[in-house]
């Protein structure tokens, strides 16, 4: 044999490298726990706090849930909120991400710009946001929904962007060298790829979206949120668990849904 | 130089539809894979390229459709309109105009596929049809007959309306082929259409490629030198990123056992395997 | 383990949870220098902890994890009292005695017409009022208690909201959005005096009485000379170190002082949260 | 069979489209009773909106007088954000893994797809009380909910991400008889990493931000410092938070960028 | 029935190393796609599988590994313990320890081109390897000096750091093939193993197949008969997802048109262009 494997790539020598790497990798984390005095064993010394907290709070009241006659009005509210805010939002954020994912933007400034502009969405503080609406359009579902649909475009105008740069190279090699234009190019070949993570993308903003506003349900004066955060600043633990389990269920309907949209679009195309 | 010369000289450069002039092609590490390869394609051939694995056949056919940028040289393309384009440095609305009419059969097919046979098909028009219709609408149903026509052609239009993904290797094979004839290129790059085919719809797509090539020229890669030698006009072959014959379509034993390796005589005894009935 | 340690009465590091809340202006800058002072007066370690949550505060004081906590508003004690049977020591006061400033108020736009109390009573139907946020002393369970005794109820008028805290609620006022708002006077004093809101642009249509500000309150399990000993160096705190003084009174835009505490001061309150629905401290 | 029904791209397109019509009209039917009750004003926001920025003007300029006691938060919410995130992505990849329907069997998919919404669901304050009672104020408990954080939606972009590999691929591993785990460490990991990697760093951006969180818990950090500008009322003190969050999330970003460049294999000259 | 001749029966079953009995596949819909295929296969056998593109060959060879369960029928298979597997219901620990004995090369080839050519190798012998160790450990040296010396073999060594994504098509084919080899399986299943390759280097292949089958045998489908009737021992043609022939490897003329329709005359005209020297 004439050929023989360079000593970098003999899988002894890798797995050194490798065990060399999560060494270091491992004496960072634990330097870390140890400057900030990390404690696991208060896990099992102190575990019977949080043993009786956890009796404190369950099992779940759900007389709450009727009790409150409104609640189920204002979960409609909550529900719209949410869905408005991931409709203008995500479409926003889509358009953007073709614009900012490398291989479909315009031109690379472009899409430098869109992300630097995604960023600095992202990191004003969602407080701000609110505010900003709460003052521009007043207090109620409105201005949720705004602030909702703006955090939207800069979370998912990220995700949306990772999805199209993960889209396989090939096609769309194929269908540029029929002389295709951009904009035909992602209608053919890139939607067609991503068409499922942006619907399970599109559904987990809803899924976050719905969360927020619960939050946001604050406004109303007697939504889910607003009885949510009433019941946990009293400390009454057992109403505020009977409403999260509601909003467990909700999330999980959702989550059921996005399931069966998506796997129409994946498509499995073997013969199993 | 009378006006006569000089129409005649631009005559000659106008027939010359791929002028591909020492194109090299290195990778990031400098390693060269394209050692300067030079060759010029008129009107009416049907160019063979052969060559053993791995001489860098897909890349040269890449550069011809300027997928790839090579590393120097460059390759010059005249459309059915006569403008001359250089394909190593067109960008934008000109590079586009000009892969209107360059038809291209990929080695992995590069189907889309998660849509049905008859889109792929159909995509290989999109540069030419309105954007905007492209876009909202899709195609018509003109252009869908014909489509499926093509595919009639090729013995595949019952599968014109099943996902891509689930067809067989050579069903596949011949989408890419509809989607490259459906285009109606000027130049047609193939590359190993018939590699995943049976002798007879290989034979086939040989027949029906070799009329075509009349009206525009075929650059194909076969592993076929037998079909090549039938139905090409020119055979062009390649070995470690230079070509090593340019000429007519009789490539002699000792040229196919310099491009092939000295193995290649052992071939020869199964060349008759199908006795005359 | 260390809690063991920490279960006695007379823990060896006390550690004092503070809550960052607009509900009170007792928030804590500079922690070094209270650290120092707080270490030389209890003659034992001190840790202070900032804290944003005020349940996670009940809970580490349930568990254990903090002796001392600061910064909450008045109906948070409260909630704690209840709860955990914690024990308030010292409160703030206004140094000369000028009680005008913890205390609640309810403010109008100018523009919307609504020029005194007797206005919102006779027009609660066409009018949008607003919280400040659901636990809020001063701008939930006082006024709305006043209101109560007026006899409205948060049903009589056109729509009622909750905001997120004191500042949204001002400025959904100043902004027109909302016609009638309860916040604590203190907010709106910030804001006025570091000239973010303009006079004119906010007319106040009714003042609390002082309210108890928000205590410090204790374990309840401490050991009582400790207590005590806590108390005293809040107490005592301009007189014996003036650096200490000048931290604690960092948010305030008057000059404080601390003065003892005991549950009595928040009998009051109490009564009041258990006569509004939603908002008892009993079971319902 | 269905063959006497002839195929026509006319009659498949009308399908589309009236598919996609369908779609757009449930949508738009949805969205507008939304609307109205969300109450949308449209007319508000256009003559509001003003007033809004107005408010924005309050953050400027930034207070540059407060970096210096901001930089030492920003550094331990790097370290914490980092410790949360490693511990975080690494739980969220074995969720991520049995949340997946082409490596896990269903009824574990079904679980763990359920224990992932219900960490999305379940408020934060929940689990910080849980963990304060357990561990006490300070950095510890606040990286734990923080990585416990990560593994909703971290969990769940890894299970997207997997489920999209091309299925000839880990079929192929599957035909030399190799076991599950096998499966994963050769045929699915190399394939997701350019996007696991993404998703993390992007996760590690998201808890900076959320560093907040810490706040709650006691452990500072640029997130605490920013809501306690905006609690005292000291607007242009939070702008310089938000500067120095902006710097952190843009080398994050950078970051990001320059492993998915390693990553990318750029298979084609 | 005596002692000895229920061992020679048994002997009998157990030289028939796979076994299909009668197999259909119907795709969701209810379209017949194979419709009941019937074939043993013993040990020294090359089988060699032709049939028209879209006959039914891949889907057959998915089933004699166990990836397609067919509608009906079943697929048995003797491992090299002599035990008996039904693949068709085998699952989990049974299916994993049938399949680390049969190797397939695919025919889309199937790699993970991330990796490197070396680690795709190595992934045929997973199957064998201790689990904990092919987790943290990956292989040892020795594992892949062997795997090396298998690329040597079909001489892409020298590609064997590189992202499979990166090479070309035959040179991806051959790592496929390489991976099926060092699996060392005790049936190898080959869909097309050739197709992408040059003449000498699809020879070499078959010449490196052939003495293998002795070994174990190896099912192919191919689309060269010509080969297939000089390498292989038996040839089975599928058409139409039935088998319409199962028998020696000389086809005769009327065969081959039965097999791929009457076009096929024309192709022996092309098969003495290489005139002899
Ligand atoms: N990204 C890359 N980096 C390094 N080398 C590459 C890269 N892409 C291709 N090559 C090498 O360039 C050479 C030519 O590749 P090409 O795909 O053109 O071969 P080919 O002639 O089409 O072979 P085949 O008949 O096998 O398809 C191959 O040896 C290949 O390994
Ligand atoms: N998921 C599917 N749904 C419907 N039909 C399918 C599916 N998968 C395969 N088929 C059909 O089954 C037939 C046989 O496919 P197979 O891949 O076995 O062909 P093949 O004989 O290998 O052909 P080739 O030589 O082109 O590779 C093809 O006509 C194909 O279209
Ligand atoms: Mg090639
Ligand atoms: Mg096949």
């Amino acid at each position: 044999m004439n050929v023989s494997l360079d000593k970098q790539y003999l899988p002894s020598e890798r797995y050194k490298r490798h065990a060399a790497y999560l060494a270091v990798l491992a004496v960072v984390i634990i330097g870390l726990c140890s400057y900030f005095k990390f404690e696991p064993l208060l896990f099992i010394s102190d575990f019977h706090y949080m043993a009786d907290l956890v009796v404190e709070m369950t099992p779940p009241n759900f007389e709450v849930l009727w009790r409150k006659e409104k609640i189920f009005a204002s979960i409609l509210q909550t529900l719209s909120m949410a869905f408005l805010g991931t409709l203008a939002g995500g479409a926003v954020a889509m358009g953007l991400a073709f614009l900012a994912a490398r291989n479909t933007t315009p031109h690379p400034a472009v899409g430098a710009v869109i992300r630097t502009l995604l960023a600095i969405e992202r990191v004003i503080p969602s407080l701000v946001i609110l505010l900003l609406f709460l003052i521009a359009v007043g207090l109620g579902p409105f201005a949720g929904m705004l602030s909702l649909a703006v955090g939207t475009i800069g979370m998912f105008g990220k995700l949306f962007a990772n999805a199209i740069e993960g889209a396989e190279k090939e096609p769309i090699d194929a269908v540029h060298s029929v002389g295709a234009s951009k904009l035909q190019v992602i209608r053919y070949a890139v939607i067609p790829q991503v068409l499922p993570s942006f619907i399970a993308n599109l559904f987990y903003a809803f899924d976050i979206n719905l969360r927020a506003a619960i939050g946001l349900g604050v406004f109303g004066g007697a939504g889910v949120g607003y009885e949510i955060s009433m019941a946990m600043r009293l400390v009454r633990y057992r109403d505020a668990l009977a409403l999260i389990c509601f909003t467990i269920l909700l999330v999980f309907a959702v989550e059921k849904l996005s399931d069966w949209l998506r796997s129409r679009a994946l498509g499995q195309d073997l013969l199993k | 130089m009378g006006a006569n010369t000089a129409r005649l000289l631009s005559f000659q450069i106008l027939a010359r539809m791929i002028d591909v002039r020492q194109i090299t092609k290195s990778t990031k590490e400098g390693v060269p894979i394209l050692k300067g390869i030079s060759f010029t394609v008129t009107k009416g051939e049907f160019v063979g390229i052969l060559g053993p694995s791995g001489a860098g056949k897909t890349l040269t056919m890449r550069c011809l459709n300027g997928l790839t940028r090579p590393t120097s040289g460059e390759v010059l393309f005249t459309d059915h309109e006569h403008n001359l384009v250089n394909l190593t440095h067109a960008r934008g609305r000109e590079l586009r105009k000009a892969r209107r009419q360059i038809g291209v059969i990929f080695q992995g097919f590069n189907l889309v596929k998660r849509l049905s046979a008859i889109d792929n098909v159909m995509i290989g028009q999109l540069g030419r049809i309105n954007l905007l219709r492209s876009l909202v609408y899709g195609f018509t149903d003109d252009e869908a007959r014909q489509a499926l026509a093509v595919l009639e052609h090729l013995n595949v239009a019952h599968l014109a309306h099943r996902p891509v993904g689930s067809l067989s290797g050579g069903e596949q094979q011949r989408v890419a082929i509809a989607r490259a004839i459906y285009q109606q290129p000027a130049v047609m790059l193939a590359d190993e259409p018939i590699a995943n085919l049976d002798p007879t719809n290989a034979r086939k797509i040989m027949q029906i490629l070799t009329p075509l090539a009349k009206e525009m020229p075929i650059i194909g890669v076969f592993h076929q030198p037998d079909l090549v030698m039938e139905f090409c006009t020119r055979i062009i072959a390649l070995k470690e990123g230079v070509v090593v014959r340019d000429g007519d379509s009789k490539m002699t034993r000792s040229e196919l056992v310099d491009l092939y390796g000295a193995e290649l005589s052992e071939i020869e005894a199964s060349q008759r395997i199908l006795q005359p009935a | 383990g260390r809690s063991e340690e920490q279960s006695d009465g007379n823990p060896k590091k006390l550690r004092f949870g503070l809550l960052v809340a607009q509900e009170t202006e007792q928030t804590y800058e500079r922690l070094d220098v209270l650290t120092n002072y707080f270490t030389k007066q209890l003659g034992r370690e001190v840790e202070f902890l900032q804290i944003t949550t005020p349940s996670a505060m009940i809970e580490a004081m349930r568990a254990k994890k903090i002796e001392v906590a600061g910064g909450t508003g008045a109906f948070t004690y409260l909630v704690a009292s209840k709860a955990i049977g914690a024990e308030a020591i010292a409160t703030t006061t206004a140094a000369d005695g000028n009680v005008r400033y913890y205390k609640s108020c309810l403010i109008t736009n100018p523009n919307s017409g609504l020029k005194s109390m007797e206005d919102v009573v006779k027009n609660a139907g066409k009018i949008t009022m607003s919280w400040a946020y659901p636990t809020s002393t001063s701008g939930h369970l006082v006024p709305r208690y006043y209101l109560q005794k007026r006899g409205i109820k948060p049903e009589d008028f056109k729509e009622v909201f909750t905001s997120t805290d004191h500042t949204a609620t001002l400025f959904s006022v100043t902004s027109g959005r909302v016609d009638v708002a309860a916040i604590m006077y203190a907010t709106l004093d910030r804001f006025l005096k570091i000239g973010k809101v303009k006079p004119g642009s906010v007319r106040v249509i009714w003042e609390s009485e002082p309210i108890a500000p928000g205590p410090v309150f204790v374990r309840k399990d401490l050991d009582p000379a400790l207590k005590k000993q806590i108390q005293q160096a809040y107490t005592n705190v301009a007189k014996a170190d003036p650096n200490a003084m000048e931290a604690l009174q960092a948010q305030f835009t008057y000059s404080m002082s601390y003065i003892p505490a005991t549950d009595s001061l928040y009998a009051s309150l109490r009564q009041m949260a258990n006569q509004i629905e939603g908002l008892t401290l009993e079971e319902e | 069979m269905k063959q006497d029904t002839p195929w026509t791209y006319s009659g498949y397109r009308r399908r589309q489209t009236l598919r996609i019509w369908t779609i757009a009209l449930v949508i738009g039917f949805c969205a507008y009773w939304a609307g109205v009750s969300c109450k949308v004003d449209v007319d508000a926001l256009r003559t509001g909106l003003p007033k809004g920025i107005d408010f924005l003007g309050y953050l400027f300029p930034p207070d540059w007088t407060a970096f210096a006691d901001m930089a030492m938060p920003a550094l331990e919410t790097i370290l914490l954000a980092f410790l949360a995130t490693i511990f975080g992505a690494f739980l969220s990849l074995f969720f991520g893994l049995a949340a997946a329907s082409n490596i896990a069997p269903r009824w574990l998919r079904n679980l763990s797809r359920f224990l992932l919404a219900t960490e999305r669901s379940l408020p934060e304050i929940v689990i910080l009380l849980l963990l304060i009672s357990a561990l006490g104020l300070g950095p510890f408990p606040g990286v734990i909910a923080m990585a416990f954080g990560c593994i909703g939606m971290l969990g769940r972009l890894f299970s997207d991400a997997i489920e999209e590999i091309n299925p000839a691929t880990l079929e192929s591993i599957e035909s030399v008889g190799a076991r599950r785990w096998q499966v994963i460490t050769y045929g699915v990991l190399p394939q997701v990493l350019p996007s696991l990697l993404a998703n993390t760093i992007f996760r590690f951006e998201v808890n900076i931000r959320l560093s907040v969180l810490l706040g709650a818990v006691g452990a500072g950090g640029i997130g605490f410092q920013l809501y306690y500008s905006f609690q005292t009322l000291q607007y242009q003190r939070a702008t310089t938070a938000i500067l120095i969050t902006l710097l952190l999330v843009f080398v994050s970003e950078r970051l990001s960028d320059y492993v998915r460049k390693k990553l990318t294999l750029d298979a084609r000259l």
